[in-house]
């Protein structure tokens, strides 16, 4: 299985190669890794029906107990069959639409590589595992919605669509690592067995939270729904159809496979189900008022995902039941639509509902595919789609908590489906011809034939359920549940209040879709994202930029002083805080002792540097510079470091040389603060002064240890050879010291002579 | 008065006192030559006191920071006079 | 005579400081020069002093007579003088170049490697 | 043994003494060059594995005992930093065969370069706070004089302040050794993590710690000492950004973590939360400043300091976990972020330019390019199965297990601010087309590289860029590796007796 | 001064300041001293120093008067309240030529009262004195001549 | 700067300043000073030749490039530390010769150590000072 | 005896240290703080040494201070030529009160000032 899903991301390497080679199989070949895979998942149908879950793990990274491991049970198997023949057939049909991009060969990698993530995560027994694959998802997403790159729309909603769904993928991997911890496992299977522990874990809200967060942006959930139209900027419905009816599907997946974990507490039902309502009639509505087949399509998912999700909360079996088969069902219709859409698009030149009509003649399997699919949409019997609506009535009107209320919003969400299935599966196709400069064209059959495929496929399942019920949902449903439940599929129950209130539902769409043009024109124009999460997101990102720069500006501003003042005052602040916590303030000042010469030492030293750091000359500042060096050593004279004092005097003598020959080149000193400046410099150069001069008394004043000098004073000449303990230190005891010291000294002049020799704008 | 006492008392202070008359030249200027001067002389005092000190202390190491400084305070006055020469006019 | 040294410390910390946050270059290194001075004296006394006692092994013994100054605060301070010099020749010809590059001293027109490369041009 | 934890320091030092007397001699030098940075790759590897065989192993400078001669000490992470440090040596060093200019070589580009390495290793492997003070500012004059050696205006003005901020490091450190030795009496890193655990030291411990967090703090560019970064590190050549960006700040890092889980571990446990804090407002203030930028290199720059934010979390978190993710972060962030440098390298190259503004078309023109950009700077946004992924699932999980939740809050943040700064040079540079400038007849890149140099400026960056899929699709061996490191960093009596001596 | 003789000196020095009154001390100071004269002696021709020993002495001896007698005159300027200076620069026209004595006999105006030589002119025929106290010019000139310049070129010819 | 007395007292300094330097060096061991004051003072005394004479004087008497000095240093100091690696005995050990040497006492490897610092410090100090004068 | 000879070479070179420190702030300009300065600190520290030199009766050191003492009788005379010849040539002026200019009268200010002038950066 772990070939099974890397075998994806092999061949999406190889794609653009191969593509290179043989530019006219390519497609085949390609088409010809997701139908392989199609066939060894189909094969292992028999044994996930028969309860058993079929695993294959291998230690990954064990020392974070990450297991690089895959499980399939009917829940995955679902979705690895929808992801590997929908594969089949958007390769098939990329190979005829996109004929001759010329990044044909990027496009089937992408496509691959985006299939073997969704089937990494549908497969995936390990939270960590599911997260890596979950991940690729969005950035597979990222670059197909972005593949048209040089239009800067398709690059901003690949951007939106990665935002979005890596943020929340981080509130989910958050969430992920806290489940672990919460049910001592990374490990699925295990989890699976611990949801008593998380639900009364105290985490388990925020837990909750975050898994929720992941899911809902993955699954287009309101408030986080606005990528996903957005992600129409894909190049083709190949793409779009991948973002809206498979990858937006993984958060509802992540929902059923965690829902026997988490599920069944009034938080998950109030929040689960809350935004499944409200992203089903949100998305109804939205999708009713555009006019972009697309568009229209995409709303109509983020409606039917809505739906899914508002099943999910529910948390009964007979919900779970109707979201497996609603989820198969909806795969097979979308799929057609999204397909055909595409033919239109490619075949008619335009994806503006308001300008089709009558393309029946010039595209008749289209035409059927699109029909079939959209009365399956509607819910109409024979078709898979009456039996999904029929267990959907069902599911909401047993719902645990505010039934009417979930079955009310759930009539007028599947009256807008209804509607949007006029729309999109009648409208295009019949009647006149609205706009006649389209040249209508034929289109292969490459084209036709993978819209049609699924359209009939829902005609299948509708005609005969029992197969698909026992072999797909039933196993599906048992691992949503965690136990088996049992599905009996049927296309006629009867004469009853469900039956009722779907044809109830028909007759609504119907009836909304025909006013909707009145509709329309009442609406003011230009009310698209003007409002809304959108922009919210608008102005999250705006505000974001916005910040960053005026942090930028603020912070990292140029000036170097102020770095400084910056810099210095964290110093402080910091040593103030140790000092305080410590609370060791030296009480009482020691004395001021010493004789007159130290005295006069340190009064000469203070001197220079008042000097120094007060004059308006240079070199009156180079000499009190001077002053000080000399002070300086005639302390070292003073307290028996006359070496100190030697090399004191032969550097300070040489830093004037320096000085000297540098300064003559530059300009003299002048008043560039401002008082106020220099009061506030002032005092910043007194704290730290008067802090240092603490923090030296504070040493001073503590119990002298043993020091390592003594170390040094007796094995100076036995084993040092010399009675100058300063010197052995630094040429025998610390000589590595030494070594660095004259390394820098080495650098130092050469860069001296880099900076004077190398060639400079103003240098001569 | 032992030497040591002489040395300790009346020597250093004294020529601690020059310092400070040097270090007012310093200060006062006016020209860069005249700040010269009186590091010229804060050195030379400085020999002086390594030399007292040497005798004070009994150690004639501070002979060796003494001989250093005369050696190199040549070097700072000479590149003082080239300063003044490549730049022309007083500071 | 630590608290007159620590004083002493404490004013050259302070002096260097502020002329390091002057606008001119120049005073920027002279305030490093400070800066070094300030440390090395700090460790001189915090390592404790001991008056007119160098750590010379006196002729005919095999270790100096106590009590006697600190040799590795001396070594230590000998090392970090000679680091200081490297480094404050290398910064006083550094502030020449810029002084010539740049074409000013003043600290604050230099900033155009950090705001934004569009909008200094 | 003993011989190999000196080779890091005499390996990059012989090489500098050879490249100045080869002065004259450009080729001589590059062999040089190439040469002894193998080497130190070489010497690395051994040590490692030596450290790996025998636990923390030590060695004595002159054969004084400890703690009275210069101590060195390698354990698993400063054994793994050294490896690093030899790989990026030896990164630069072939990439510097094709990019660095005759002007630079004669200026002695290659032996600076290799004292720059010296510095990086003694830093690593010096077990004596002086002597670390000493290879820090070999470090520093180092990195000084390569910043500097443009001799332009930008050169210049990125110089004046990494050269005045690094020193008000160094005189803060300087300070700190001074008042440690004065309170402790010995300057040997594991002697002074005995002695203040021995002897009772009042309150100057603390503050020495704290004035220490400070200065190194602003060698690693933690928040807010982080200024000279984003002001200096985009204007050398790219090959020394690269090694900048590479070592000299992760060496701050890297002493951060030693000295306060050795020497200072009261205070570190004391100063958590303000360490915590540090690291996330250095994260967030760096990324938004990458966020604001428009210039590949400026904007890779900020993002070092924002990885900074990481590291030192995981030293704010204090637990083993969250060690091992430091050491590993560590690893990868070097790893992905030099990748991402030399690759603006090859755009520069390629366009001539690194604004964001005037670059587009590279994924159309260049698709090898934009698959070596993707790579890392994915790898950087955290994007799994990269190495950044395990990296920041470590710190996070560290972090929530501790319960520090702003903290793991911010750090995921910025993870996508770091993913939306990463897309921006993507869709700018990569995928947006080229705007056609005036006077310019194509819309297309004429590079006249040939293909030796090609092969050259490539080699290493595709290099790193597979090291950062390799690290993180097989994160195990370096990740147990991380968490012996962290093991050893907790428990520094392993430290204190390979060093002295003594039984743990 | 021949450079051997100079060798020796050099090496006498070296074994004062070593204070090694050896064999061994005089010949490192023979080596250190020849290797110091091959160093210092390049790219130049010789210049002679010294070559009268006893009229080195007697100079010696009468600086040293001099020096001590020009500072108590300054000594008692420097300390009494008012200054009666009357000072200026003054050109004393030069006859010693070589390089050497012209340094020798500036060096010795300047340390004695109250004088200062400031410049040697480009033509090397003019040395140009400050002096503190020049009631008389013409006598200040000649005292330097008759004085100085004459004892100089006595230890140099 | 053309100065005839400077240009005088110079021939005269020079040789009396490199000696001293050698002084310094040889007797740093044992009494103030070492490899570091004795290449400043070294240093100093041709600096001096090149405000009296000029650099392209100073060098002519130097002979060899400060930045050879330099790179001789470098080589002496790290040569006198491996040394000991070539016995087993860890870099940088002393070793030291049986004979006492006149002047220095014994001889050993850390003064070869101080003598490559004295040269890193004149050369060191000498290109800064040449390279600022020549521009 | 011995240390009365040293006390009183001590003493006296104490006293022209002191004088030349005092002249080098009262003196009205400063050809004549040169001129005060040169002569006294040479003598003051030649005493001072002279006086050391007995005090430790040791052919070392007193080589020592041989070599010092030499060296500042030649090198301070030259200094202070140096010092005042570039002061005086940058323009730095006589004491009102002098009586006479040679040099100011001579064509050799001209001459600098042609050949310098052109050295300023
Ligand atoms: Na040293
Ligand atoms: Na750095």
């Amino acid at each position: 299985m772990i070939v099974a899903v890397l075998s994806g991301f092999g061949a999406a390497l190889a794609a653009p190669f191969l593509h290179r080679r043989l530019p006219r199989w390519s497609g085949w070949v390609c088409a010809l890794v997701p139908l392989m895979l199609f066939g060894f998942f189909a094969a292992q149908g028999g044994e996930v029906a028969a309860g058993h879950t079929i695993r294959a793990a291998y230690e990954w990274i064990p020392s974070l107990g990450v297991d690089f491991s895959f499980s399939l049970d009917g829940l995955s198997l679902l979705f690895a069959l929808l992801i590997t023949g929908i594969g089949v057939l958007v390769v098939a049909y990329a190979s005829s639409y996109l004929h001759g991009h010329h990044h044909l060969g990027r496009f089937y990698g992408l496509i691959l590589a985006f299939m073997a993530a969704m089937l990494g995560t549908v497969l995936a027994g390990d939270l960590i595992t599911l997260f890596v694959f979950w991940e690729l998802t969005g950035l597979c997403s990222y670059l197909l919605i972005g593949f048209d790159h040089g239009r800067e729309a398709a690059r901003k909603a690949a951007l939106q669509a990665l935002l979005v769904t890596c943020a929340g993928g981080l509130a989910l991997l958050a969430g992920f690592i806290l489940l672990g911890e919460g049910a001592g496992s990374l490990d699925l299977a295990a989890l699976l067995t611990r949801g008593d522990a998380v639900r009364s874990h105290p985490l388990y809200v925020p837990i909750l939270a975050l898994v929720l967060l992941g899911a809902f942006t993955k699954s287009a959930q309101f408030p986080f729904h606005f990528w996903l139209p957005g992600a129409m900027e894909a190049p083709t419905p190949v793409s779009a159809y991948l973002h809206s009816a498979t990858m937006v599907k993984l958060g509802i997946y992540l929902l059923a496979r965690l829902s026997p974990v988490l599920g069944g507490t009034d938080a998950w039902f109030w929040s689960v189900t809350l935004a499944g309502g409200i992203t089903m009639v949100a998305g109804g509505v939205m999708a009713l008022i555009r006019s972009d087949l697309k568009q229209i399509l995409a709303y109509s998912t983020v409606s039917a995902l809505g739906t899914l999700t508002l099943l999910l909360g529910l948390h009964t079996p007979r919900a779970a039941t109707a979201a497996m088969v609603f989820l198969l069902v909806h795969a097979l219709y979308k799929s057609a639509l999204f397909l055909a859409a595409g033919a239109v698009d490619h075949g008619a030149g335009t994806r503006d509902l308001a300008r089709m009509g009558g393309l029946a003649r010039a595209m008749p399997w289209v035409a059927l595919g699109a029909g079939l699919a959209a009365l399956s949409m509607a819910g109409v019997a024979p078709l898979a789609g009456f039996i999904a609506k029929e267990l959907l009535y069902e599911a909401k009107l047993q719902a645990p908590l505010a039934a009417e209320f979930v079955t009310g919003a759930g009539f007028v969400a599947n009256a807008l489906t209804v509607a949007v299935a006029v729309m999109v599966g009648y409208l295009p196709f019949h009647g006149r011809e609205r706009d006649t400069s389209l040249h209508h064209h034929r289109v292969e059959s490459l084209l036709w034939l993978p819209p049609l495929l699924p359209a009939l496929m829902g005609l299948v399942v509708g005609i005969v359920p029992g197969l698909t019920g026992r072999w797909l949902v039933a196993p599906a449903v048992a691992a949503v549940r965690g136990v088996p439940v049992p599905v009996d599929l049927a296309l006629w129950h009867g004469v009853n209040p469900v039956f009722l209130l779907g044809v109830a539902t028909v007759a609504a769409g119907v009836g909304i879709a025909s006013v909707r043009g009145a509709l329309l024109r009442r609406l003011p124009a230009g009310s698209g994202p003007g409002w809304g999460p959108e922009r919210g997101y608008g102005l999250l990102i705006d505000g974001m930029l916005g910040l960053a720069r005026w942090q930028t500006r603020l912070l990292q501003n140029g000036r170097l002083r102020y770095y400084l003042m910056t810099v210095v005052g964290a110093a402080v602040f910091l040593m103030g805080v140790a000092i305080l916590r410590s609370g060791e303030i030296p009480r009482q000042l020691p004395r001021p002792d010493g004789g007159i010469h130290e005295w006069l030492a340190a009064g000469v030293i203070l001197a220079g540097a008042l000097t120094a750091a007060t004059t308006t000359s240079r070199l009156a500042a180079v000499a009190g510079l001077g002053t000080v060096g000399y002070g300086v050593a005639l302390v070292y004279i003073l307290y028996g470091a006359p070496d100190l004092a030697m090399t004191q005097f032969c550097i300070e003598t040489l830093s004037i040389v320096l000085f000297v020959l540098v300064l003559y080149r530059l300009p003299r000193f002048s008043l560039l603060s401002t008082p106020g400046g220099r009061v506030r410099d002032l005092l910043v150069a007194f704290s730290v002064g008067g802090f240092m001069t603490v923090l030296v008394l504070l040493a001073v004043s503590q119990t002298l240890v043993p020091h390592i000098s003594t170390y040094f004073l007796e094995q100076s000449l036995p084993a040092g050879h010399g009675r100058n303990v300063v010197n052995v230190i630094l040429v025998d005891f610390r000589a590595l010291d030494t070594l660095g010291e004259i390394t820098v000294l080495a650098v130092a002049a050469l860069g001296v002579y880099g900076l004077m020799k190398g060639r400079g704008e103003g240098g001569g | 008065m032992t030497l040591d006492a002489f040395v300790q008392l009346v020597v250093l202070p004294l020529l601690g006192g020059g310092i400070v008359l040097a270090f007012v030249r310093l200060v006062r200027g006016p020209s860069l030559p005249d700040r010269v001067v009186a590091l010229d002389l804060m050195a030379t005092l400085i020999i002086a006191i390594s030399a007292a000190y040497a005798v004070a202390t009994g150690q004639p190491a501070y002979l060796d920071a003494a001989i250093v400084l005369a050696l190199i305070t040549f070097l700072g006055t000479v590149a003082f006079a080239y300063y003044l020469h490549r730049r022309g006019g007083g500071a | 005579m630590e608290s007159v040294l620590a004083v002493v410390i404490g004013g050259l910390y302070a002096a260097g400081l502020y002329l390091m946050v002057r606008r001119s270059i120049v005073k920027m290194v002279f305030g490093l020069a400070l800066l070094g001075n300030a440390a090395n004296l700090l460790i001189f006394t915090v390592g404790r002093l001991t008056r007119g006692r160098p750590p010379y092994v006196p002729p005919g013994g095999t270790e100096p007579l106590l009590p006697v100054a600190d040799p590795l605060p001396q070594a230590l301070i000998l090392t970090a003088i000679v680091i200081g010099f490297g480094v404050q020749a290398f910064a006083l010809v550094l502030i020449k170049r810029v002084y010539q590059t740049v074409g000013t001293d003043d600290l604050d027109v230099m900033t155009t490697t950090d705001t934004d490369s569009r909008s200094s041009g | 043994m003993k011989l190999l934890l000196f080779l890091p320091l005499i390996i990059p030092l012989a090489t500098a003494v050879a490249g100045l007397l080869a002065w004259h001699r450009r080729e001589l030098q590059r062999l040089l060059s190439i040469g002894g940075t193998a080497a130190l790759l070489a010497a690395g590897v051994a040590l490692l594995s030596a450290v790996q065989r025998q636990g923390v192993v030590s060695a004595q400078a002159g054969n004084w005992p400890a703690p009275f001669g210069i101590t060195l000490a390698a354990d698993l992470f400063s054994a793994v930093m050294v490896v690093v440090a030899g790989a990026m040596g030896l990164a630069v060093a072939v990439y510097s065969l094709a990019s660095a200019d005759i002007e630079h070589e004669a200026l002695g580009y290659h032996p600076l370069m290799q004292v720059l390495l010296l510095g990086v290793c003694g830093s690593l492997l010096t077990g004596d706070l002086f002597n670390l003070y000493v290879w820090f500012e070999v470090m520093l004059i180092a990195s000084f004089v390569l910043l500097a050696l443009g001799g332009r205006r930008e050169h210049m003005e990125g110089a004046i302040k990494y050269v005045a901020l690094n020193l008000i490091a160094s005189a803060f450190f300087l300070a700190g050794i001074g008042i440690l030795y004065g309170v402790a009496g010995t300057l040997n890193m594991a002697d002074l993590a005995r002695q203040l655990r021995e002897v009772p030291h009042g309150g100057t411990v603390p503050v020495i710690a704290a004035l220490l967090f400070a200065a190194f703090g602003i060698k690693a560019a933690v928040f807010p000492l982080f200024f000279w970064l984003p002001a200096s590190y985009h204007t050398p050549p790219v090959a020394v950004t690269t090694i900048f960006s590479a070592l000299l700040t992760k060496v701050g890092v890297y002493v951060l973590v030693r000295i306060f889980t050795l020497i200072f571990v009261q205070e570190a446990e004391a100063g958590r939360t303000l360490i915590l804090a540090a690291a996330g407002l250095t994260m967030v203030t760096g990324v938004l400043g990458a966020v604001a930028q428009h210039e590949m290199r400026r904007l890779l720059s900020f993002h070092i300091v924002s990885q900074i934010g990481y590291l030192v979390m995981g030293l704010g978190l204090l637990t083993p976990l969250a060690l091992a993710g430091t050491v590993f972060f560590m690893v990868h962030v070097i790893a992905a972020k030099s990748a991402l440098f030399l690759v603006a390298g090859i755009v520069k190259r390629i366009t001539g330019t690194t604004e964001l503004g005037e670059l587009g078309g590279l994924y159309e023109g260049r698709p090898l390019v934009a698959a070596l950009f993707l790579v890392p700077a994915l790898a950087l946004a955290g994007i799994p199965p990269l190495s950044g992924f395990w990296a920041k699932l470590a710190l996070v999980r560290a972090g929530l297990a501790e319960e520090r939740y702003v903290v793991v809050a911010v750090a995921l943040m910025v993870s996508i601010l770091t993913l939306f700064s990463m897309t921006k040079i993507w869709a700018e540079a990569f995928w947006k087309d080229r705007p056609v400038r005036e006077g310019e007849p194509h819309a297309h890149y004429h590079p006249h590289i040939p293909g030796g140099a090609r092969l050259l400026l490539g080699v290493p960056a595709v290099l790193l860029a597979l090291a950062t899929v390799a690290m993180g699709v097989g994160a195990e061996p370096l990740f147990r590796l991380s968490l012996a490191a962290a093991d050893q960093l907790l428990n520094p009596e392993l430290y204190i007796a390979a060093v002295l001596g003594v039984k743990p | 001064m021949t450079p051997f003789l100079s060798n020796i000196l050099l090496a006498l020095a070296w074994v004062a300041l070593t204070g090694t009154y050896t064999a061994g001390g005089f010949f490192t100071g023979a080596v250190v001293g020849f290797l110091v004269l091959w160093i210092a002696r390049r790219g130049r021709g010789t210049t002679g120093y010294l070559s009268k020993i006893q009229a080195v002495a007697g100079f010696i001896l009468f600086f040293v008067r001099e020096l001590v007698l020009a500072n108590l005159r300054v000594a008692h300027d420097i300390l009494t309240p008012r200054h009666h200076m009357t000072p200026g620069i003054v050109a004393v026209p030069l006859d010693v030529e070589s390089d050497l004595e012209i340094t020798v006999l500036a060096t010795i105006i300047t340390l004695t009262p109250g004088t200062l030589s400031l410049h040697v002119a480009d033509d090397r025929r003019t040395l140009y004195v400050h002096s503190m106290y020049i009631d008389d010019p013409e006598a200040l000139v000649r005292g330097i001549k008759e004085g100085f310049e004459r004892r100089v070129r006595e230890v140099f010819r | 700067m053309q100065s005839l007395l400077l240009a005088t007292a110079v021939r005269l300094l020079l040789p009396l300043l490199l000696l001293f330097s050698l002084f310094l060096l040889l007797r740093g061991h044992n009494e103030p000073g070492g490899g570091f004051v004795g290449g400043l003072v070294a240093a100093a005394a041709f600096v001096l030749h090149a405000l009296a004479h000029g650099v392209a004087g100073a060098r002519r008497v130097l002979r060899v490039e400060p930045r050879q000095l330099v790179a001789a240093g470098l080589l002496t100091a790290l040569a006198s530390g491996v040394l000991s690696l070539t016995l087993g005995l860890p870099f940088l050990t002393g070793l030291w010769s049986t004979l006492p040497v006149p002047v220095i006492g014994h001889a050993g490897t850390p003064l070869l150590f101080d003598a490559g610092v004295y040269l890193v410090v004149a050369g060191m100090a000498l290109m800064i000072v040449f390279s600022l004068m020549e521009e | 005896m011995r240390d009365t000879i040293i006390a009183i070479l001590l003493g006296g070179g104490t006293f022209f240290a002191v004088v030349a420190a005092i002249g080098v702030v009262r003196f009205p300009d400063l050809y004549m703080r040169l001129s005060a300065t040169t002569k006294a600190s040479t003598l003051g520290a030649s005493l001072i040494l002279g006086g050391v030199a007995l005090f430790f009766d040791d052919a070392a050191v007193t080589g020592k201070i041989a070599a010092i003492i030499v060296f500042i009788v030649l090198t301070a005379p030259v200094a202070a030529h140096m010092l005042g010849r570039a002061a005086y040539f940058s323009g730095v002026p006589l004491w009102k009160e002098s009586v006479r200019d040679d040099l100011g009268a001579s064509g050799e200010w001209c001459k600098r000032e042609e050949e310098g002038g052109g050295t300023e950066g």
